[in-house]
């Protein structure tokens, strides 16, 4: 019924976002977690688009893919998470100013 | 009108997948943005100019969607490269490991 | 008034919570300093609520009214269905908001108060099921917000926690949701209720469990339940007293509801009647161990749902009668407890604490003992090996709580000996006035004695209710005139 | 057939990914990703409820609307939901914000340890007794010559 | 509505309660509550001595939910409500003085202690007063209830004990819950007569079970063997009037609310019917001569006083479920009258300690001693409260326990005889334990200047050891009583008169028993005095032991580890059975508690929410392919 | 407190497989592609009686408008929280320096703003046409507002003040619009405009109302959680 071209958009799609979801639980790097998720809701979008759902679909690549990472990404930085190399981190310290409090918080 | 669309289409779709091969060939990060960029711009463009020959009614939009790629694709990977550099990925050398 | 205003009722405080931060700004108040303005302000909207509810609900009991938003017919609109039950649930949250308002609180808390009251009272009414989950979605960010407001350092990761929970239990929800619309193509309870009789298989007792899970989140139902210590130990007592009192009674009467109306089926019940019981003994046994108060009557309100599932899983008249009483006599009695536990206890005061756990644990002629009696009574009528099991848990979680409740006493006793030492009148001397969350204590163990007194009629009155929303035909007779209209 | 079981097996294959996320990680902000994922699984989920074969979208074309078009309310619903969820994202992630501001640490268990910790103490709670050991007990406290 | 008899007992009662809290907190303010405690004996007594109607009812019926309450007294209980009233106007009479002064300064509040004695005769009244099952079950809890109150009211470890109490107690009152509620379901009334059909229509196994339950539930109360660990420690640390009155009735409600289902809702066949081969009559005998034998020799091991006296409370309950176990005339009647003795002695007894305790601040018994010469009426009371207790003529003691006793005899029970026997051995040595610690000996230095206590204190002390001694000796008159009330029951009514029983196998005369007595100790004073003898003090440090004399400093008084010999000798029979049955029990919920509450406090919530909802899903899965709606 | 064994760590995988498998048997079991449109036929032969092209928009904001008044409750409730549980978390601003992000990109980012919200004004309006609508367009008109923070100019533009009495008055009006119609002697959130032509601009009656306010609110909102989320603006209300 089905005609083959959705079926195979689809099937890649599907793996496109079991990937993105898998990696985005599991690879180390935080922020390659956030693109992770971006990239899965890009794919769902996409696949919106397929099931005759286009305002869903704008609205998954608008507020999945866009504001969501796009929120994601913010808190990235204010939690500490970005940056891998040390200087990366050293720039971000600087930046962002946000210690942890752990000092007053194992005093009290 | 079609033929001519259809031309720009093809053009542009070629460039799209130029783009993306460069993705894979470029040896690093600065020289991806590049390709990424550079063809995907002009592929996207000549895609636009396409669909206007064949839709004419669509210009207005399409004018500004133009617009956005314009002032998006260059900016974003301007950034990108930046930010690249400065968290210290040195750019490839003739002679690096890819 | 026209039925139609009845909306009103969740719009009006959506409106002022809408309005109130341009309004503190034009004021020129100060986001963290106190406003009586804007607590009156607050005040007046729930009790406008109220006016409207009393308004409008006064023969509600006899006669049910149904509410079509916009004007589209049910099954393809919205309805907002008033029947007694959620009548009294709005009247309870209404009152419970008026006298549990923080009267201190920053704007913003007012804000996100007014929101919690909104989509309370959206709970109550809504009848139609992807818009229960809106208002449960609602509710809960409300809740976590005025949570992590709370002080101590504990409350964000708190929050955070519960909203995990909360999540899992949303997105297991709408897949049973999901489930039920594809089975059905509808999402309006009585248009559902209607189609109740023609589907077979696992798939409608999947929905329901999916949906029992998800909702079950804020009903404190076992296993989805590991929030209720944490969270009513770092909110203020008044927060803690409107969410075990009613926010909790909410979602099981959400659960209920669609329990009654779409899940006839006897199957459906006996999750219901398992998980209650786990509850029961989990929730009792984790209070017994647990060494602070506020923890205490976290999981005892734990033990306390867990009773009141198991009385619903009976889906019998008698059974809804027995859960309603009890529902209703925990809403009484735990925020009566919380509020007082958070005091220094003087004589009067634990006066007060013992009358609310002698009633918690059920000793007659207080209310308590007519709920646990009916459900009792309901538990052996319905028979069957689980409700026997169910009975005697009932019964040895008695005993265990109240081995634990009458450690208040010894409290009292800690906190007075030192300052009793001398002579008595320096007691009298050290009881401190009431304040606010004592007089509501009061007021609550007032209305503990007035319902011992006048046990009949109450008990008579929720009786019919519990006959009126156990009516499946009754509800979709009652929103088919209103198609008509 | 092929086609939904392609697309039923990433929709619960999402939501149960994000589900074992939750369940599993040991670091709060992938618990947090865990709940997206599962959100985007029970999304498509519900689309997948309202498509149709052969169905177009549920606009006005040429005129009318197509005459077999799929379900529009659950993608209202959807449209519904997936707002919702990035609303609570942007609570959790401000949850977390403070959380860190506070403790230090955004893993699992020392997070909780310290909360237990932190409870205990707001409760005026002492440690002197092995915590396996049940205190106030009304039953054991008291002894009696026998 | 026409006031009934019963209407202006309750009226009193609850006028009781209402003015123990306005005038409670003046010393004298107790008198007039005493006052409306001699009240409501009064009408009691009108109640039990009228010949025209065994029953009284109230006019006031309450139709609560559906069920119609009401109350009435019979026979039954009218005795237990004329033994209760009884205690409290001795006790708050007791109160009233000196001793209230004196615990109002220790910190105590008098008004509560007040309010708590009030509340529980009235709550007491309520449960003899029920008429039907739902208004016992709620007299039974608010009884409970209030005394647990009294025993709360001093704080510390009493509060412990009394948190004990109540765990107990609530186990009982929620077997008799189910148990009532199995029965209500089935008879679908609460009426005794509806529930007595009810029984015979069920199984006859079902119905023995609900039975014992309840008898379980409601044995908790008097103390029965495996549920008896809280009484003595309860009752001890209760404030001392508190303690009498608890120990005089309060432990006897459970044998009422037994006899009271056993006889008049189940019509008292039940008891020959055998569960498992074992006959339940037989069953019950036999817990019972283990609450005679087990307390009594705990009572021998204790080292206060009120301890002591407790655990005898426990022990002597179990005569009278033994007697009453009998179904005889003799036993029955023994049975219940060892009731009515044993409040009399217990709280002589009761009070007596309190006495010394309101003298001396203690009631260690390693640490009192030589009482006798300061407080002289006191060791009266004690004397003859200890010989009631022992169960030895002419006090009342005797006759019920020889009721007992016949009645085991004619029923060819030996070992049960046997067994109350040898707790009767332990009853007289402990007694005398208590009296020869504190009372005889010599006195020690810091208690030489105290005085006997005053008068509000003494006399109904007093009076209470007359009573011990008349009803000794006139067992006919509350022999007339417990007829009355086994006749309510259906229970078969010995023969009687004024002096005794009058049985087949050998009829018992206390006046003739006394009058030997009397004329023996008459005939052996007569020898003494007559041969000129006198008595001839004796400087308490005139003495010697082992050779060396004894100087104030070291003055030698046997007192401490009393009984040594004999405690070794049974040593290995008290390791604490029960005591650590209790303690396996309540590890065992502590280590489930801990588990479940592992639950809540797991680092990951939705693994528990994970596992459930699959768990659930799988028996959907299961269960719905039978199909359903939807 | 807190006992993890690590022997225990796989469990939850397995019960995750089962999650799936009871799921997915769930689902198989229902008929893929052949919705009952049991509500949705009614939807459809109504015919556009609401004057929506969009029948998304229509069931959004027509026939289920009470879930879209509780959604955007959602958004306010949350950006309220947000706002509630970040002020006093102490925090420098975190957008990078402009000298580091470049010349390009706050020069680009002054050129799209402009771009940006007319874009977002263009999908809210046509939303009752085409696909998007209020949710849509907001975003992007948040996303619009945020640029200037990220380039490092926030404050000149986010008047916190402004922002929210915006968003007050576009809820304010949403709810204002419903209750119009209760004035009218109709239901609660009835669409009461006349209907127009399907497929014109103005059309549909209140729903393009509607959107605007949505799209308005939610730009709004998101826009101050976003700033929320990437700065300590001290709040407005508070001068520090």
């Amino acid at each position: 019924m089905a005609d083959p071209l959705m079926l195979w958009i689809s099937a890649l799609l599907v793996v496109v976002m079991w990937a993105a979801a898998l990696s985005a639980l599991l690879l180390k790097s935080h922020l390659a977690a956030v693109v992770s998720t971006s990239l899965l809701s890009l794919g769902l979008s996409l696949l919106f688009v397929l099931l005759r759902a286009p305002d869903v679909a704008l609205t998954e690549g608008v507020v999945g893919a866009g504001l969501s990472s796009l929120i994601l990404a913010l808190a990235l930085i204010r939690l500490g998470l970005v940056g891998g190399s040390p200087r990366e981190r050293e720039v971000l310290s600087e930046t962002v100013g946000d210690k942890p409090v752990t000092e007053r918080g194992s005093q009290q | 009108m079609g033929v001519v669309g259809d031309l720009f289409l093809l053009f542009g779709a070629l460039f799209c997948a130029l783009g993306a091969l460069g993705l894979v060939r470029m040896p690093d990060v600065y020289n991806r943005i590049q390709a990424g960029t550079k063809a995907v711009t002009l592929g996207l463009l000549s895609l636009l100019v396409g669909v206007a020959f064949h839709q004419p009614a669509w210009i207005p939009k399409l004018l500004v969607i133009a617009l956005f790629v314009l002032l998006t694709n260059p900016v974003g990977s301007t950034t990108l490269a930046r930010a690249f550099l400065r968290s210290g990925i040195e750019p490839w050398k003739r002679g690096d490991k890819r | 008034m026209s039925t139609e205003w009845l909306p009103l009722v969740v719009a009006l405080p959506l409106l002022v919570a809408f309005l109130l931060q341009p309004l503190a700004h034009w004021l020129g108040v100060r986001a963290e300093r106190p406003s009586p303005v804007l607590y009156g302000l607050s005040l007046m909207t729930i009790a406008a609520t109220l006016w409207i509810t009393l308004q409008l609900g006064s023969d509600v009991i006899a006669q049910p009214l149904s509410v079509t938003m916009g004007g589209f017919n049910t099954p393809v609109g919205i309805n907002l269905y008033l029947d007694g039950l959620a009548y009294l649930l709005l009247l309870a949250t209404q009152l419970a908001l008026l006298l549990l308002w923080p009267a201190g609180a920053a704007v913003r808390t007012h804000v996100l108060l007014l929101v919690l009251a909104a989509s309370s009272m959206g709970l109550a009414l809504s009848g139609d099921l992807f818009n229960l989950y809106v208002f449960y979605e609602l509710l809960a960010v409300a809740t976590f917000g005025l949570i992590a407001a709370s002080p101590g350092r504990a409350a964000p990761l708190v929050s955070f926690r519960y909203l995990l929970l909360s999540g899992m239990g949303s997105v297991l929800a709408l897949s049973g949701i999901a489930l039920i619309y594809s089975h059905s193509g509808s999402l309006n309870l009585a248009d559902l209720s209607m189609l109740a009789a023609s589907g077979e298989g696992s798939l409608p007792i999947a929905a329901f469990l999916l949906i029992l899970v998800g909702f079950g989140v804020k009903a404190e139902l076992f296993a989805v339940n590991s929030w209720v210590p944490e969270v009513y130990s770092v909110t203020s007592s008044r927060f803690a007293a409107l969410l075990a009192g009613v926010v909790s009674k909410l979602a099981v009467v959400m659960i209920v509801r669609i329990l009654l109306l779409l899940f006839p089926q006897p199957e459906a019940t006996d999750p219901l009647l398992l998980l209650g019981i786990l509850g029961l003994v989990s929730g009792e046994l984790a209070a017994w161990r647990s060494n602070d108060f506020r923890r205490m009557l976290a999981y005892s309100s734990i033990g306390q749902l867990g009773m009141i599932f198991i009385a619903f899983s009976l889906s019998l008249e008698l059974g809804l009668f027995a859960g309603l009483a009890l529902s209703f006599h925990h809403m009484v009695v735990k925020p009566g407890l919380f509020l007082l536990l958070q005091q220094p206890l003087s004589r009067w005061r634990v006066v007060l604490l013992i009358l609310f756990a002698l009633s918690l644990v059920g000793v007659p002629p207080l209310p308590g003992f007519w709920a646990k009696l009916a459900l009792l009574t309901g538990l052996v009528e319905v028979g069957g090996w689980l409700n026997g099991v169910a009975a005697v848990t009932f019964l040895v979680a008695t005993v265990v709580e109240a081995g634990y409740l009458f450690r208040i006493v010894q409290r009292y006793y800690q906190e007075e000996r030192p300052i009793a030492g001398s002579t008595s009148s320096t007691v009298a001397a050290v009881e401190s006035p009431w304040g606010w969350e004592g007089g509501v204590a009061l007021m609550l163990g007032g209305v503990l004695l007035a319902v011992t007194l006048t046990i009949n009629p109450v008990t008579e009155q929720l009786q019919q209710i519990a006959l009126q929303s156990g009516d499946r035909e009754r509800l979709i007779s009652t929103i088919t005139v209103s198609e008509v209209e | 057939m092929t086609l939904a079981i392609i697309l039923y097996t990433g929709a619960i294959g999402l939501l149960v990914i994000g589900l074992a996320g939750v369940v599993m990680s040991s670091h709060l902000f992938r618990m947090l990703l865990g709940l997206v994922i599962a959100e985007a699984g029970a999304n498509l989920l519900l689309i997948l409820a309202g498509y149709r074969w052969g169905g177009a979208a549920p606009i006005w074309q040429a005129g009318q609307f197509p005459t077999t078009m799929v379900d529009p309310v659950p993608q209202a619903m959807v449209l519904t939901a997936i707002v919702i969820g990035v609303g609570v994202q942007a609570l959790a992630i401000a949850l977390l914000i403070r959380h860190r501001h506070y403790s230090g640490t955004l893993q699992r268990t020392g997070g909780l340890n310290q909360l237990q910790a932190d409870l205990d103490r707001e409760a005026g709670v002492r440690h002197t007794r092995s915590s396996d050991a049940p205190t106030l007990n009304p039953l054991t406290e008291v002894e009696h010559v026998h | 509505m026409e006031l009934a008899l019963l209407d202006m007992l309750g009226i009193f009662a609850v006028g009781t309660v209402i003015l123990s809290l306005l005038v409670g907190e003046h010393v004298r303010g107790g008198q007039q509550l005493s006052l409306l405690y001699l009240l409501q004996l009064v009408i009691v007594s009108f109640m039990v001595s009228s010949s025209e109607s065994t029953q009284f009812s109230s006019a006031l019926t309450l139709e609560l939910q559906g069920v119609t309450m009401s109350w009435r007294l019979d026979g039954l209980g009218l005795y237990f409500a004329l033994i209760t009233v009884a205690t409290a106007l001795f006790v708050s009479v007791y109160m009233v003085g000196a001793w209230g002064a004196h615990y109002r300064k220790q910190g105590g509040s008098l008004p509560l202690l007040h309010f708590a004695l009030s509340l529980n005769v009235l709550t007491m009244l309520l449960l003899l007063a029920s008429g039907d099952l739902l208004s016992l079950f709620i007299g039974w809890e608010l009884a409970s209830w209030s005394a647990f109150l009294l025993m709360a009211l001093a704080g510390g470890t009493a509060l412990k004990s009394a948190l004990r109490y109540l765990v107990y107690a609530m186990a009982g009152a929620m077997m008799v819950f189910g148990a009532i509620a199995i029965l209500v379901v089935e008879a679908g009334s609460f009426q005794f007569a509806a529930v007595n059909s009810a029984l015979v229509q069920l199984e006859a196994e079902t119905s023995l079970l609900l039975l014992l339950l309840v008898v379980a539930g409601f044995g908790v109360k008097m103390g029965l063997l495996p549920f008896h660990l809280w009484q003595a420690s309860a009752y001890a640390e209760t404030p001392g009037p508190g303690a009498a009155f608890l120990g005089a009735i309060s432990s006897r409600l459970g044998l009422f609310a037994i006899l009271l289902v056993l006889f008049k809702v189940a019509g008292g066949g039940w008891l020959n019917q055998s569960l498992a081969g074992v006959s339940s009559q037989t069953l019950l005998a036999w817990v019972a001569v283990a609450t005679i034998i087990f307390p009594t020799f705990t009572a021998m091991r204790q080292n206060d006083a009120r301890e002591l006296l407790a655990w005898h409370g426990i022990g002597q309950g179990g005569y009278m479920l033994l007697g009453i176990a009998m179904m005889d005339p003799l036993g029955a009647a023994g049975g219940l009258l060892h009731v009515f003795n044993h409040a009399t002695y217990q709280a002589a007894l009761f009070l007596a300690v309190s006495a010394v305790i309101y003298r001396t601040g203690s009631s260690d018994l390693n640490h009192l001693g030589g009482l006798v010469v300061r407080m002289p009426l006191t060791f009266v009371t004690m004397l003859v409260g200890i010989i009631g207790l022992a169960g030895l003529p002419p006090t009342n003691g005797f006759v019920s326990k020889w009721l007992v006793y016949r009645s085991l005899l004619e029923q060819g029970e030996v070992l049960l005889f046997v067994g109350a026997v040898v707790g009767t051995l332990g009853t007289i040595l402990s007694v005398y334990k208590l009296i020869h610690n504190s009372f005889l000996g010599s006195l020690r230095l810091e208690h030489q200047p105290i005085r006997e206590v005053p008068w509000t204190m003494w006399l109904p002390m007093l009076l209470l050891s007359l009573i011990i001694l008349l009803s000794g000796i006139f067992p006919g008159v509350p022999l007339q009583w417990v007829s009355a009330a086994l006749l309510s029951i259906g229970l078969p009514v010995p023969e009687f008169n004024l002096g005794g029983v009058v049985a087949e196998g050998g009829s018992l005369d206390m006046r003739i028993i006394s009058g030997v007595l009397f004329a023996g100790f008459a005939m052996a004073a007569l020898i003494f005095y007559g041969m000129g003898g006198r008595s001839r003090r004796v400087n308490p440090l005139d003495n010697y032991a082992g050779g060396h004399f004894l100087y104030a400093a070291n003055r030698y008084h046997y007192s401490n580890n009393f009984y040594a010999g004999l405690m070794h000798l049974i040593k290995p029979w008290y390791r604490g059975l029960f005591q650590r049955i209790e303690q396996a029990v309540v590890r065992l919920l502590a280590v489930a508690a801990g588990l479940v509450q592992g639950i809540y406090l797991q680092a990951q919530a939705g693994r528990m929410a994970l596992v459930v909802t699959v768990l659930l899903l799988w028996w959907g899965s299961y269960v719905g392919q039978g199909g359903g709606g939807l | 407190m807190s006992r993890e064994h690590r022997s225990m760590a796989w469990t939850p995988l397995l019960f995750s497989g089962g999650l799936a498998f009871m799921l997915f048997s769930l689902f198989m079991a229902v008929p893929f592609g052949e919705p009952l449109m049991r509500v949705g036929g009614m939807i459809q032969q109504t015919d556009g009686e609401l004057g929506a092209a969009n029948l998304v928009t229509a069931v959004v904001l027509g026939y289920r408008a009470l879930d879209t008044l509780g959604e955007l409750a959602i958004l306010f409730a949350a950006s309220t929280s947000v706002g509630l549980i970040l002020t006093g978390v102490k925090q420098r601003t975190v957008s990078v320096e402009c000298e580091e992000l470049g010349e390009l990109f706050e020069q680009a980012s002054t050129l799209l703003l402009p771009l940006l919200i007319m874009v977002g004004f263009y999908i809210i309006t046509h939303g009752h046409l085409t696909p998007g609508g209020g949710f849509q367009g907001g975003v992007i008109i948040a996303v619009a507002l945020f640029l200037p923070t990220l380039a490092g100019r926030g404050a000149a533009l986010l008047n916190h003040r402004l922002i929210q009495q915006v968003e007050g008055g576009a809820g304010a009006l949403f709810i204002l619009l419903g209750v119009a119609a209760l004035l009218q002697g109709e239901s609660f959130l009835q669409p009461w405009l006349p209907v127009g032509e399907i497929g014109a601009l103005f059309s549909a009656g209140t729903l393009p109302l509607l959107y605007l306010a949505v799209g308005i609110k939610v730009g709004a909102e998101l826009a101050a959680l976003l700033t929320h989320l990437s700065t300590n603006v001290p709040s407005p209300e508070v001068p520090r």
